[in-house]
């Protein structure tokens, strides 16, 4: 039955996060954005592999069996708690929320790529992810890191940009191929322990915005790890690049709501905040006038509620698909790019509707207008969303579609 | 509450809506498509094709068993999804289609025992009852809360009061004189926006008179201007049961039901031009190939997705007895802003063949500039 | 010395035309939209061919003799005189405006490409110009309409849809290979005067819009016209193609900036009905209040004014290039791009802020709204338009910027 | 007029005006682009830079002889070309480094005799003298006809009237403690806001108290926030000459200088972008060889150009004596929206590396959202 309201467990898990958000987070939000590169301490209360560790529960995305015989139940599982939690979070601040140890992309890969045995491993390292090089960008497919057994080892060897937490973190997931030559098929991704000789984070990178999250510059050089450090399996499918490859692009399937929900998130704050100091400025929202009759910035409030609902909205269905197994490849890059380019929009939009307030670092306006940036960008671009629909709405390869 | 609280975010249709979609589905692909475009040059409705509508039991579904209908729960979520597959197929056509059911969905919401008994019947029976309700007012620009439309109370020659006297004009009436009921919404001369009503005024009523409305698009729509001048109804015209009228939520209804008009109109766009675009070769390829065409089409399929959630969700809130207010309102903006720009990029997308009245798209960009007017036009 | 402004002359030139507008075609404007594929015959006082004829004068475009010792004056020449006359005349009405016997775009081409010769022989035609074919659209290399040399005629084969006038015209310019395995540079045109046996006008379009113009698809067979109707030289250049080609797209060039004069004048059209309809409902326009305090239809239709006046001026530099001898193919397309969206824009937004007034018959809005559609699309999409752009700023090829 | 009259429509340089232009390129490309990075991050400029800025002439042009100036005539469109040209380099150079001719020309169009002679030789003179004119006020809504800095009539012990007392705050108020003069903009406690007028406050004057502001970008302009607590000036200080003083004439002149402002900084954008994607692999080839980032690079160039001939024309009209409220209005909506489009497709247009500051484009982007304050901070 048709319904868009959070579950009463759901909305329960907003107010808790939301409470943390506005605790936790918005106290040091400035000081981390002046202080960029120093750890934020006082997230230690938040370290979700401890958090892991302690409950002793299934990683997120794990399922319980399921008796076959049964018709099946309608899920709000994991994928809608974590974006749940993930747009409170990031209402909060979205750098900080970037710098909650234990909470790394690469421990969404391990999720979704590792065995068993691996997850049993690797779940409670804080783990970043290096995907990008200097010279690829969105095109993942086109990494030149590789990886190379010798022995009972895997030598890695590249240079890696743009590794969120990659500073931080107790491991890196590196993406890395086994064959130049045989494309996306060949790309495998690999647990790469901090201290392993070999691998150095030799740059945090100063930026726009979520200046409290660091992003590192990481180079290996006949880095060595365990055979079993290859998550997932080595084969290469010759016949099936496209499945193959998949494997390690499902991370992308499950992050980009992520990254989505924290598009949401940031642009709820600004939202927030404006809507505060222009109610105090005198300004009323009741969504009762004609558009065309309500002032400008009124009726741009509503048109930001309208596209930020609608982007959010996006975000919840793709959550929920994955829920209940349903694939959601297309709805995630449309949520993705929706909130992306909207979120991104409000923040700006905000700082100019609360003139020199808005613009200036007494208030958090200016700071949600630096950090949304990188969220239409990150995890896939903008076009590189619209590259996904428009290849699944119209059918086309990537060769015909480039 | 204790059943809303176990409610789960969902997606999902009850059985009931999957039947009826289906079934609207293959009513509109075989008798309203492929004959849309005639309409839409004759500016008009075959009578028989409202009969037709009819017999999918658009009206009698959520009427209650005493009045003749089949009794299942007064649904605005299921009314929205009749509304939008109905538009998928023409958006005139589910206008005039379901403007008994938005006359219907008023009493059943704000009528009395006996006006609902002395209404509904006809609304259930076989034959097409057609009725409407009538809020807009002409001008540049309306505002429901600022309706020029009166109801003063009638005095009679004894000085006892006795009914009211409707004055003001309407617009986007469908069915005009044919209409059997239509349902005038006014305020007291001197009382506040909340105070206004809703009196029904029966067929060949004294001191109405109409004229047929032509607009750009909507062709096809019997839609009429409704001139009350002293028109006198009796006491038992003005809608009132345990619930008191609320133009609020008239209001809000009516917004849902322009959006999900949108959302049908925007996904006949979204599926012509991806398998004309898919087609059309230009520079040797297919021109989806290109990315100006493909990306265009992949936020078509964005925005109306993005809003189809949107409008789901007011109705739903509606449906569950939550407020809807600022919901319905962000649909209708929304729908609005993205319906038309959807709209025209479906014409872009056929390029010069998109202006040309042998393509639909032509129709699609006319009838979606008309999604700002539909104030209680159509209340799901 | 930067002046944006009109010259006396090219005002005085705004303010006859705005008077033809007003007078002659507002008055028959919903007329002919409604008796789609009648003749406008009260157009007939504004024959453009017989006022060339009378006034014996140079067509437009025909440069004096210069005197290359003196510095060069800047001109506001033929050009921008052009584009002033179709702004105001299609505020008029665009489809009375295309329908105006004798101003045809084949007229253009004529006096873009015709030799001296032919522009004595041809100047006095009404010619509608024929390019797009049913597989052809923005494609315009691609033309299939084969043009073969039998003794001293060309023989014309093909069909030929979208010919603006194309019922109504005296002549029609036909673009046609000479070889289809020559690619662009093979393509030339011909003029085939009305009555050729063999030319057949075989349908008239029913459209959205400028239903007042007529809209024709032509079928030639085996349609024989002398040897001197190809138009300029018959030569195939083989190495140069770009520029053989670029001799008939130079048509293009010339009429980019006409077709986005067209929209400005249509959106202002819009904008002047839209306001004072506003106006008779009180609203105020003083460009005074900051943007967001004013009311949402005081600040759109403030946001619609800036662009629409920042296209005009786009059309406006266009031509002044064109007057002054400097290449304008991007400039153009410049012109079009904007003045055909930010036309379309305005046009349908005007309808939404005046209500059931502006959706309906009573005014002409809704009208500008249909008809201004097709001026973001022929003569060169919106979408050419900016590969025309993107291509001259990226020193792009047509092979790498598909 | 005669001569207006036989003005042609024309976009070409004067000789002066393209040698200005090629030498404050040349400056701007050797002193201010290389080094606007280190400034920003800073938050600071070396006064140095100011005083070269000066030596470009900037100041004294249009001052003149008898005030050491060069005599040139007043040229609002000279002044945008070289705020465009400046800007193209930094934005916040630009803005403070103008700072002062922005106090030069309201003293040249409203101040009298007296004032022009105290005042201007100062500015004319070799070295650097930092000024600014005062007009937007702290808070989230300001509006140039609501100011909230009164100027009330002193009133002597003798019960003379004799001077002004001003009550208020400023902000964006260029070099701050270090302004030899700033021109404050304030009304009448009970007037109407035409009646505001100018005052002239010195260095150190008492009751003026000063605060750095931080923004998100113009962070090496040195913006401070002037508190006024009865700063009490002589009669003298009141701008008034042939002409009075034109509160609107001030505000739309500060119009243009936004938009030329916006105008050079997008170049600086296109020109960026336009390499660097030609240059930029992604999936075996340029990225610009795809549509979306070409067309998005062409809507850059094209949205540009409008907003230059927008601007442009705002100051010819002002230059010719033309009215001009209507077009500076026009130019600023299109300078704040579509500067801020340009900011964020410039970063968008790098991906990843349009994040990291080590490219210009991050600081583009924060410096463009600027522009809705820049209200009296800059008058051509």
């Amino acid at each position: 039955m048709i319904n868009l309201e959070l579950s009463e467990q759901l909305a329960g898990l907003e107010t808790l996060m939301r409470s943390v958000a506005t605790n936790v987070m918005r106290p040091i939000s400035r000081k981390y954005d002046k202080q960029e590169h120093d750890v934020p301490v006082e997230l230690k209360v938040l370290d979700r592999s401890r958090q892991r560790q302690a409950s002793g529960a299934a990683p997120a995305g794990e399922k319980k069996e399921k008796d076959p015989t049964q018709p099946r139940q309608v899920k709000n599982g994991p994928a809608m708690a974590a974006v749940v939690s993930i747009e409170h979070m990031a209402w909060g601040d979205v750098g900080l929320m970037l710098s909650i140890p234990g909470g790394g992309l690469g421990n969404a890969a391990i999720n979704a790529v590792a065995t068993a045995e691996q997850k049993e491993r690797f779940g409670s390292l804080y783990a970043s992810m290096a995907i990008t090089e200097p010279a690829s960008g969105s095109d993942s497919g086109s990494i030149s890191t590789t990886a190379r057994l010798d022995g009972d080892e895997w030598v890695i060897d590249g240079e890696k940009i743009f590794v969120t937490a990659g500073g931080r973190c107790n491991a890196v997931v590196v993406w890395a191929t086994l064959d130049k030559h045989k494309g996306k098929a060949a790309i495998k991704s690999f647990v790469v322990p901090k201290g392993t000789p070999g691998m150095e984070v030799v740059k945090l990178e100063h930026k726009l915005g979520i200046r409290a999250s660091d992003t590192a510059t990481i180079l290996f050089t006949g880095c060595r790890v365990p055979k079993g450090n290859l998550l997932g399996h080595a084969e290469v499918a010759e016949g099936e690049k496209r499945a193959a490859f998949g494997k390690v692009m499902q991370t992308f399937d499950n992050t980009r709501p992520g990254v989505a929900a924290m598009s949401i998130g940031c642009a709820r704050a600004a939202l927030d905040l404006a809507r505060e100091l222009l109610e105090k400025d005198g300004l009323r929202f009741d969504y009762d006038k004609p558009l065309w009759d309500a002032s400008a910035a009124e009726a741009e409030l509503y048109r930001m509620e309208a596209d930020w609902e609608a982007a959010r909205l996006l975000v919840l269905r793709a959550a929920w698909m994955a829920d209940n197994g349903q694939p959601n490849s297309m709805e995630a890059s449309m949520a993705k790019a929706k909130a992306g380019r909207v979120g991104n929009a409000i923040t700006l939009r905000c700082v100019e509707l609360c003139g020199s307030i808005g613009y200036g670092e007494d208030t958090l306006l200016e700071k949600f207008a630096r950090d949304s940036k990188i969220l239409d960008i990150f995890e896939g671009t903008q076009q590189i969303q619209q590259l996904i629909v428009a290849r699944r709405l119209l059918g086309k390869s990537s060769a015909e579609l480039k | 509450m204790s059943e809303a609280g176990k409610l789960l975010f969902d997606l999902t249709l009850t059985d009931e809506q999957a039947l009826m979609r289906e079934t609207v589905r293959k009513f509109v692909d075989a008798e309203v498509r492929p004959f849309a475009r005639k309409y839409d040059e004759a500016g008009a409705t075959p009578r028989e094709l409202w009969q037709k509508t009819l017999e999918l039991g658009v009206n009698a579904v959520q009427i209650p068993e005493e009045q003749g209908g089949f009794g299942s729960t007064r649904s605005p979520i299921s009314n929205t999804l009749l509304a939008e597959d109905l538009a998928r197929g023409d958006m005139s056509l589910a206008l005039s289609a379901l403007s008994t059911l938005s006359f219907v969905n008023c009493l059943l919401d704000f009528g009395n025992a006996s006006q609902k008994a002395q209404l509904l019947s006809a609304c259930a029976a076989d034959g097409f009852h057609p009725a409407a309700v009538a809020l807009a007012e002409p001008g540049t620009r309306f505002d429901p809360l600022k309706l020029a439309t009166t109801a003063t109370r009638a005095t009679s020659a004894t000085g006892n009061q006795g009914g009211y006297v409707l004055q003001g004009a309407k617009t986007l009436v469908a069915f005009g004189p044919e209409a059997e009921h239509v349902l005038v919404i006014a305020r007291p001369p001197h009382g506040a926006p909340g105070e206004a009503g809703a009196f029904v005024v029966p067929r060949g009523q004294a001191g109405v008179s109409w004229s047929r409305e032509a607009f750009m698009g909507l062709r096809p729509a019997p839609l009429h201007r409704m001139q009350l001048d002293g028109v006198q109804v009796p006491e038992s015209a003005r809608l009132g049961g345990d619930v008191p009228f609320q133009l609020s939520r008239l209001v809000d209804l009516s917004r849902i039901g322009a959006a999900a008009l949108t959302v049908g109109t925007c996904q006949a766009v979204l599926d012509y031009v991806k398998s004309y675009c898919n087609e059309r070769i230009a520079f040797g390829e297919p021109i989806t190939n290109r990315q100006s065409v493909a990306f265009m089409i992949a936020d078509i399929a964005i925005e109306l997705d993005a809003l189809r959630l949107l409008t789901y969700r007011a109705a739903a809130r509606a449906e569950r007895g939550l407020p809807f207010h600022r919901e319905a309102y962000l649909a209708r903006i929304q729908a609005v802003e993205k319906g038309m720009k959807i709209g025209t990029d479906g014409v872009q997308l056929l390029g010069g063949h998109g202006f040309i009245r042998e393509h639909m798209v032509e129709l699609w960009y006319r009838n979606l500039r008309a999604v700002p007017l539909l104030e209680g036009t159509l209340c799901v």
